[in-house]
């Protein structure tokens, strides 16, 4: 069950109710994402960082959801969630001992890092609230994973392709430099 | 739900099979090499380079009839076209990897490391390349980048046990990560403007944006901003010194040379294909890209004392000279045509006398075990051959007639100044003044060669095998057969790409 | 390009319709000259040859060079019969190029060939060879050759003292141990400068210039063990780099301002087209005079003009041969000849006919004072000889720069034969002496050395100008050509260059006064050095003697017209064979000749000699005697602050010795008042005068040369290398090493690049 | 919704991410600063895949999905090597290759 199968019958996507409820889910996920966003780069403690991060990429999906992509949804909670952060635990507790808790960060590095973080975000905002102004993502019906898959392997097929050999030479590199001999 | 599969049922793509026929043998001769080596283990290692080698030489056959076919191949709704352009490039993709397949058979053997892996992995970034040469979709491009780009990074850690090797292996991805993280913001912006990822449909939707709209605009500086980074063009460049130093000296010559093709070719492809209609926005850029590039790329080679290093500063400007004819490519009449051909000879010379270069490079390391300039001193008096053919590369590079650098700055300059553009007049200055001052540090490191006394008067023969021999022979040949008869590289890179419609 | 030349070839000879431009050249003619690219691609077989074998024959290769120089002289000996035959005989097809009509200067070229008519007889068409060397973008390039009178000069000299330098050479390297890579480098530099003597376009012409400006840093470099003939080799190379960007840039905006001009072609190369169309006035005067600037820059260098001429005296840390091979026929003399070659340019680009003072002929001027000013200086002979072509070169150039054209040719021609008699001498005596160094090792050789003293002394003569040995002549020709003398029959020059006329005038007088002291220091007064030097083989010597003989009559080629005492029928031969009466050539004045100049100038030269020899022979002479030891100058010289005390000494010393000379020349023959007058004038006047001019002349010269020469010169050069090392030393800094910098690098560049171009566009 | 909450939200993301990245020295933390930047363009990517109504953002958004997989196997094998190296994965103590 989806957020936005639960919606339905009301007027598909359009109708004034199902607008408040998205505009709320949203903004409850964002403020949500945002602050653990915030709190994962910032924490002193390398786990929390990744729980923070947990956080971030659950609501990336919830928004994936909402946008009604839900096979790209179902795909950030099994590959993000399910594989690549625990890649990340096993990466924080192999290095484990390096730095402890602490990431000492001096303060100068930090304000070069916001200041950089603010610039970024100043021209990027600048120039989406200049070019898209008030359009509205008013989708007819959610995409279908069937939609998807058939473009994937009609379109998209070499690039398909492609990865399964990136997937197989990055695992094969990585077990080579990360093993011990 | 049965009636939505039925009329969603799904439509077996047309696969034109000849077309991708390179692509496929290179993926046989990968997955061959990754079976031989599960199968034989440590027995197949004395003949993985071979069969590499081989499997490069093979992919180019299919090359060849497609050549011969002549016709340009649109496949899987124009997300992958096989065109002069793409068949030229992967020509000199497949060379180049062949010859570091040659550069590195030894070196590879010698230090011990992992050495199937080494081949297989080098394949697949060949094969990231080949598949960049045709991708014209923006999630090709990105897969073929990141297929190229991957096992890179591996291989530039290749040096386990090197903490230098280590460093770079780590400084090259983290920056290739963020470059590629900046690029795929510019293209999701583009998606966002085009509603497609294809470059011929983001073509029309850029064009009927009008060149105003500032999300077209961050998308485009984005976007060439990841690939400026590929090329290693300043201020993009950062990595590039680091990088080329730790890495094994095989893997230096493919980033220098093979990567930063690849990389010109996504920036040729996007650039005039996705974005022809928004020349004003990155002709700017890509000038000022150029001139970075070739006035901090010489300043700072000035000072190097490795000579790794110093090739990688010489790479920096070299790009700055292969970018900049894109800076007058945007206003019809041909130039985009011009400036694609000029920048495919470049390239193709290019490769030639770096991979040369390196060639050398490899040879006199392995005897003196140091890649400092110091090292390099006298290198005349015991190996009068090798210094002849670094001297033809560095002054090759520097430019000097009739070796081939001189027609690929030739051509630079000839679209410079036939683009009837201040700017285009002005950048070809700065490329005059700055081909001066080049030509100080090539010529500073030949006459250490030739001049210099040998450290510790050590003038024992430098160890030689057949594979760096006929490396150093191809190459050598190429520089000098592109310079004294130019028409040998201008009549293949004369090219177009089939979606401009020349 | 030639694609065009042939389309156009086939409209006849009379057809001189509108938008039709006769290029003075045609397709045909004598075997020789059709086939001129035989004589450079012999030596360059032989750089090949020499390289693969030269190690494994008897003589170290040197055999094969000489052999291939051997044949391209004759070969080249057979072209200038050729092509004295061509010249008043041929009667074959001219080729025309079609032109874009302009309103304004359409009609201008047709008229070209009346100019010419006086004295010279009939057009002398060039032949011009080609073949498709490659095509890009629709341009055609091609290789070819273009041989006329100044072509078949030049493959003479160069090829001729080619040869004598390679004989040479077999004795001045013997035993050294890159002896084979000598000559290989040898053959390869005499192989580049015939093909640019012979080149057809630009392009082909630069490549050539390139390859001169490699080889001879192979060359300089040659003894690379001693540091400071690497330095010299790299600095050579690096200021004629500056040169040669701007003969790229000129020859790129020839290249685009001739297409403009050619219909269905956006560029040409060739200079014969290039030429025509300067000449007719179908080129912008902007671009010419633009061109013409870029192009004069690279004369600069590879010329050594004044101010990027300290490369040239470095230079003579190579093998004495090489120096005379240099400065006598290739490298150097390759500036002046693309002038030559590319006339029709500079004409129109620096209004060379007409105006009174140009870029050229100014530094060229300016060229001759300082390297003659500079030569006085030296105590490396060899030194005095590379500031000596330096001045000479300025000679050259500013007899271009006035429009002087054949006699710039002329001196071309009778400079290579002393100036290479000179290099090859003063190398005889380093090989006896083993040192350059005139002060300290030389001196009192002219008994040890009685052939090279002969032809030392038979090329200074020529290079001082007097008569009747070569230089007098070719010097002569120059001077008149200035048009600024207008006393009795002076003329009809292109303009009236008083100005240069002076210069010239004064280094005449200078050339002869370092030339004197150079003698003196080298072959009179006692042996200063160490050991017995004795005569050099006859591997030396024979050739010394072919160019001392070729000094004394090569001047009598080109005898003045109305010369009343040569033969009619050889009276300005040179001239007739050698400048091109064709479309590619400007309509140039000829000077009438002046016996008065003529005279002028010989005594203005008998002076400087004086003035010279009063100091060393007389004076110095005189105080070596007193001393007891063969000095080099004056104990008191100009030179030396001397103090107090010893002035009265020294006063004396003189006193002493024009005492005596007043005794025995003057007192004893005149007696009386008159004598003791003329004692006090010549003790009161001219001795100071001497002495006064002696210092002024020394001293502004050292002031040039430690403080303009070596200090702003050579110190501009360096600190414009420290300087962008210096950047490179900050901007380096950017590469912290921390990835993290490196990262942030990366996004503010692209932020803020997106940013101002979001601003902006 | 306003296309334009999606996006910005993305650019916050990609600005943290950004910070994140030049600001932590940790290098496990730099790579999931690197998640962060990736998840923002896949955001971006879905936004504009629901407003333009068709399947290719969605598509991108796997394949980067799928990548950014390996990419993480291989920067992690990178903080290994570094860390079996030299005991640290300080980023900021690697610096010996400069200049």
């Amino acid at each position: 069950m989806t957020a936005l199968a639960a919606l339905e019958g009301m007027d598909r996507l359009t109708s004034g109710e199902a607008l408040v409820a998205q505009n709320v889910a949203f903004a409850i996920m964002a403020i949500t994402m945002v602050v653990a966003a915030l709190r994962m780069v910032t924490t002193r403690n390398v786990v929390h960082a990744a729980l923070y991060l947990v956080v971030v990429l659950a609501g990336v999906a919830g928004q994936f959801l909402l946008l009604g992509a839900e096979f790209v949804g179902v795909t950030q909670v099994m590959v993000y969630i399910g594989a690549i952060v625990v890649l990340f635990l096993f990466g924080i507790m192999l290095t484990k001992g390096s730095f402890g808790e602490d990431d000492g960060v001096s303060s100068e590095k930090r304000l070069m890092a916001g200041l950089v973080g603010l610039l970024v975000f100043g021209v990027m905002a600048a120039a989406l609230v200049d070019s898209f102004e008030d359009a509205e993502v008013a989708r007819e019906a959610p995409s279908t994973t069937a939609e998807v898959s058939d473009s994937i392997f009609s379109t998209y097929i070499v690039p398909f392709e492609a990865v399964s050999v990136l997937l197989l030479a990055a695992l094969i590199g990585a077990i080579v430099v990360a093993r011990k001999d | 739900m049965a009636v939505d599969l039925l009329t969603l049922a799904f439509q077996r793509p047309h696969i034109d099979w000849h077309g991708i026929a390179p692509e496929l043998v290179l993926l046989g001769v990968g997955a061959l090499i990754t079976l031989v080596d599960i199968v034989f283990l440590e027995k197949a290692r004395p003949i993985t380079a071979a069969l590499a080698g081989l499997g490069l030489l093979a992919t180019a056959v299919p090359l060849l009839t497609l050549a011969a076919d002549g016709t340009d191949r649109v496949m899987f709704d124009g997300a992958y076209v096989v065109d002069e352009f793409s068949l030229v490039m992967k020509a000199i993709f497949l060379l180049s990897a062949y010859v570091v397949v040659l550069l590195s058979t030894n070196y590879v053997a010698e230090g011990d490391y992992w050495e199937n892996e080494y081949y297989g992995l080098l394949l697949a970034s060949v094969m990231g390349m080949v598949m960049m040469a045709s991708a014209r979709d923006l999630v090709s491009i990105f897969v073929a980048l990141e297929l190229l780009s991957i096992p890179a990074y591996l291989m530039v850690a290749w040096r386990k046990r090197d903490l230098r090797s280590n460093e770079a292996g780590l400084k090259y991805y983290l920056m290739g990560v963020f470059a590629s993280a900046v690029m795929l913001y510019g293209m999701s912006l583009l998606y966002g403007v085009s509603g497609s990822t294809m470059l011929d449909d983001i073509g029309t939707a850029v064009a009927a944006a009008g060149s105003s709209v500032p999300v077209v605009t961050m998308a485009i500086v984005f976007i060439v901003a990841g690939f400026a980074f590929k090329v290693s063009a300043v201020p993009f460049h950062t990595w590039a010194p680091d990088v080329y130093e730790g890495a094994p000296t095989p893997v230096t010559a493919f980033l220098a040379v093979a990567s930063k093709a690849a990389g010109f070719v996504a920036l040729l492809v996007l650039v005039l294909v996705a974005f022809p209609s928004a020349s004003d926005v990155w002709e700017p850029l890509v000038w000022i890209l150029a001139a970075a590039s070739m006035t901090v790329g010489n300043m700072v080679a000035l000072r190097q004392t490795n000579v790794v290093r110093l090739m990688a500063y010489s790479g920096i400007a070299q790009t700055g000279f292969m970018i900049a004819p894109l800076a007058v490519a945007g206003h019809g009449g041909g130039s985009a045509d011009q400036a694609l051909s000029a920048v495919v000879t470049y390239l193709a010379i290019y490769a030639a006398m770096n991979l040369g270069a390196f060639a050398v490079i490899i040879v006199l390391a392995r005897k003196t075990g140091s890649a400092e300039t110091t090292s390099f001193a006298g290198a005349f008096h015991y190996a009068p051959g090798l210094t002849v053919a670094m001297t033809i590369f560095l002054f090759s590079l520097a430019g000097i007639p009739p070796l081939g650098g001189w027609f690929a700055k030739f051509e630079v300059f000839r679209v410079l100044a036939t683009a009837g553009e201040p700017w285009g007049y002005v950048l070809a200055a700065v490329g005059a003044v700055n081909s001066v001052i080049a030509l100080y540090y090539y010529a500073a490191l030949a006459r250490r060669m030739w001049a210099d006394d040998a450290p510790d008067g050590d003038h024992a023969p430098v160890p030689m095998t057949p594979s760096l021999a006929s490396a150093l022979g191809i190459c050598g040949i190429v520089t000098l057969a592109f310079g004294v008869a130019p028409q040998l590289v201008a009549r293949f890179t004369d090219v177009t790409l089939a979606a401009l419609g020349g | 390009m030639s694609a065009l030349l042939t389309l156009a070839a086939s409209a006849s000879t009379a057809a001189h319709g509108a938008g039709d431009l006769a290029l003075g050249i045609t397709e045909g003619g004598n075997w020789f000259l059709r086939n001129v690219w035989l004589i450079p691609l012999l030596p360059a077989l032989s750089f090949v040859a020499i390289l693969f074998f030269g190690k494994r024959m008897p003589r170290g290769g040197s055999e094969i060079g000489i052999a291939a120089v051997g044949i391209a002289f004759v070969l080249a000996l057979l072209t200038g019969a050729a092509w004295i035959d061509h010249r008043d005989n041929f009667h074959g097809e001219e080729v025309h190029a079609a032109v874009v009509v302009d309103e304004a200067h359409g009609a201008h070229g047709d008229d070209h060939g009346d100019d010419h008519g006086e004295g010279h007889g009939h057009a002398s068409l060039a032949v011009h060879q080609t073949v498709t060397w490659f095509q890009t973008n629709g341009v055609e390039f091609t290789v070819g050759t273009l041989v006329d009178g100044p072509a078949v000069m030049m493959l003479l000299v160069v090829t001729l003292v080619s040869l004598l330098v390679h004989v040479y050479s077999t004795d001045y390297v013997a035993g050294d141990r890159r002896y084979t890579h000598f000559f290989a480098f040898l053959s390869l530099f005499s192989a580049s400068m015939l093909l640019l003597v012979v080149s057809e376009n630009t392009l082909q012409l630069l490549c050539a210039w390139e390859l001169v400006g490699v080889c001879s840093f192979a060359l300089i470099g040659h003894w690379w063990e001693e540091k400071p003939n690497s330095d010299a080799a790299l600095k050579a190379f690096l200021t004629n780099r500056v040169g040669d960007m701007g003969l790229l840039v000129g020859v790129t905006i020839l290249f685009f301002a001739a297409g403009a001009a050619l219909p269905g072609t956006f560029g040409s190369f060739s200079i014969a087209e290039t030429n025509a169309l300067a000449n007719s006035g179908a080129l912008s005067h902007t671009a010419l005079l633009v061109a013409s600037c870029c192009l004069m820059a690279a004369v600069m260098s590879k010329s050594g003009q004044f101010f990027l001429h300290t490369w040239l005296p470095d230079a003579m840390a190579g093998p004495t041969p090489v120096s005379a091979l240099i400065h006598a026929a290739t490298m150097v003399v390759a500036g002046v000849f693309m002038i030559a070659r590319m006339y029709g340019v500079f004409f129109e680009g620096f209004q060379i006919g007409g105006s009174s003072i140009n870029l050229m002929a100014f530094i060229g001027g300016l060229t001759t004072i300082v390297g003659a000013c500079l030569a006085f200086v030296q105590r490396d002979i060899k030194k005095v000889l590379a500031y000596s072509t330096i001045s000479q070169l300025g000679y050259m150039v500013m007899a271009l720069g006035v429009g002087a054209w054949t006699a710039a040719m002329f001196h071309l021609f009778t400079h290579a034969f002393f100036k290479a008699c000179l290099f090859l001498g003063s190398g005889s005596v380093s090989h006896a002496v083993h040192s350059f160094d005139m002060k300290s090792d030389m001196g009192g050789l002219r008994k040890d050395m009685p052939h090279t003293y002969r032809t030392f002394m038979i090329g200074t003569i020529a290079l001082a100008g007097l008569p009747p040995l070569a230089g007098f002549w070719s010097k002569d020709e120059i001077l008149v050509g200035t048009g600024g003398w207008g006393l009795m029959g002076g003329t009809d020059a292109n303009g009236a260059y008083t100005l240069m006329l002076g210069m010239g005038m004064l280094t005449a007088a200078l050339t002869a006064a370092y030339m004197t002291r150079c003698v003196y220091l080298t072959f009179f007064g006692e042996f200063r050095g160490h050991g017995h030097p004795h005569e050099s083989g006859p591997r030396i010597t024979v050739p010394l003697w072919i160019l001392a003989f070729l000094a004394v009559f090569a001047g009598f080629l080109n005898m003045p017209k109305g010369f009343q005492l040569a033969p009619k029928g050889l009276q300005e031969r040179f001239g007739h064979f050698v400048e091109p009466v064709a479309g590619y050539f400007p309509a140039i004045h000829h000077a009438r000749p002046s016996w008065s100049l003529a005279i002028v100038s010989t005594i203005v030269v008998l002076c400087g000699v004086g003035a010279a020899a009063w100091y060393y022979f007389v004076k110095v002479e005189a105080a070596s005697k007193a001393a007891g030891t063969s000095l080099t100058e004056l104990p008191n010289g100009p030179t030396t602050r001397w103090p107090l005390a010893r002035m009265g000494h020294t006063l004396l010393a003189n006193r002493y010795y024009l005492d005596h000379l007043y005794n025995g020349v003057v007192a004893d023959g005149t007696k009386g008042p008159v004598a003791r007058l003329a004692n006090r004038i010549n003790q009161d006047v001219i001795d100071r005068t001497v002495d006064l001019t002696g210092e002024t002349a020394v001293k502004a010269g050292t002031i040039v040369y430690e403080k303009i020469d070596q200090l702003v010169v050579d110190g501009a050069v360096n600190a414009s290398g420290r300087g962008s090392s210096g950047a490179g030393e900050e901007l380096r800094k950017i590469n912290s090493g921390k990835v993290q910098s490196y990262a942030a690098i990366l996004f503010a560049a692209a932020t803020v690049l997106a940013g101002v171009l979001i601003v902006i566009v | 919704m306003l296309l334009n909450q999606f996006l910005l939200l993305s650019a916050v993301l990609f600005s943290i991410g950004v910070y994140g990245v030049l600001a932590r020295r940790n290098g496990v933390l730099v790579l999931m600063s690197i998640e962060l930047i990736l998840n923002a363009v896949n955001i971006n990517l879905v936004a504009f895949g629901a407003f333009r109504a068709t399947v290719g953002g969605e598509v991108f958004a796997l394949f980067i999905i799928a990548v950014a997989a390996a990419e993480v196997g291989v920067g992690l094998a990178m903080v290994l090597l570094m860390y079996r190296n030299r005991r640290s994965i300080d980023l900021t103590a690697i610096d010996q290759l400069r200049g």
